[in-house]
């Protein structure tokens, strides 16, 4: 069950990573775009990350 | 509870992290904070909208 | 169940109106985005129920 | 039946009603019929080609 | 349940063919969108083919 | 595996295939190739992001 969890994590961050990086493809993944996406998945997680911290402040000001 | 913080991460990271860098920098941890907040307030609006109009 | 559907209904509508409505998040919810919100909801529904009776329409002539 | 009535207010919403105002408008009340009739003619297409492509 | 698949395909073709050739709808559907709509579903398929060739070889070198 | 297949056909459709004619033609079917070759290979950058950013 988290098998399938992270395969379908990995899913979501491969669909935005792709949307946020991938312009033409090319014959290569090259260098720009594969930073790119080790950058995007890192922040993409840092934003999860603050945004759960955000939504329990919130839910304790309720 | 998830399912809203999937859908935030995602429309947050779009709105707000436009090119993936290091870190995220400091604009983009303000417009991340603030794009939850006003999608709250969107929520409510909708909401009161909704039911007024099902009125 | 009817609770679930309304709750899936007031999701699609904060998207559709969010997206329609929302540039890039201020420190506000400013008046012109609440009131382009509002209006947004209303006139959503406005469409679902014109599409509503044009699809009727279109199955009494089949 | 209701699956369709929700896509077509998503699709025809965002293609015909831009800025939402205080009513729908006569060209954003045709746009919608319209959009309606079109998409159920684009259906047709579709499944004729579809169709003809499968044989 | 055949029946079904088909349904959900002619679904998921008409909305990538629906975005690729319908900009404004308007009064007929006019030749120029309706052949476009006729090579989309087409062009679609023969895409869907060359991908799933593409798969299995990628595949058989793994 | 039909999931994938499914989800590429949009992509690679949508990236490569402007507008549709009467065939694919050479340019469209090298770029559906490599965009099944470099989805392939965002999938693999993601994976190994993921799992270094998990540890």
């Amino acid at each position: 069950q988290q098998k399938a969890q992270i395969q379908q994590q990995l899913h979501a961050l491969t669909d935005v990573c792709w949307e946020k990086c991938m312009d033409k493809p090319r014959d290569k993944l090259d260098y720009r775009t594969e930073s790119c996406i080790s950058n995007c998945v890192e922040r993409f997680m840092d934003t999860t990350k603050a945004i759960g911290v955000r939504l329990q402040q919130k839910y304790k000001e309720m | 509870a998830t399912e809203l913080l999937q859908k935030l991460s995602d429309k947050c990271f779009k709105k707000c992290v436009t090119s993936p860098g290091t870190s995220l920098g400091n604009s983009e941890q303000k417009c991340i904070a603030m794009c939850v907040d006003r999608y709250l307030d969107s929520w409510n609006v909708v909401s009161k909208s909704y039911v007024q109009r099902l009125q």
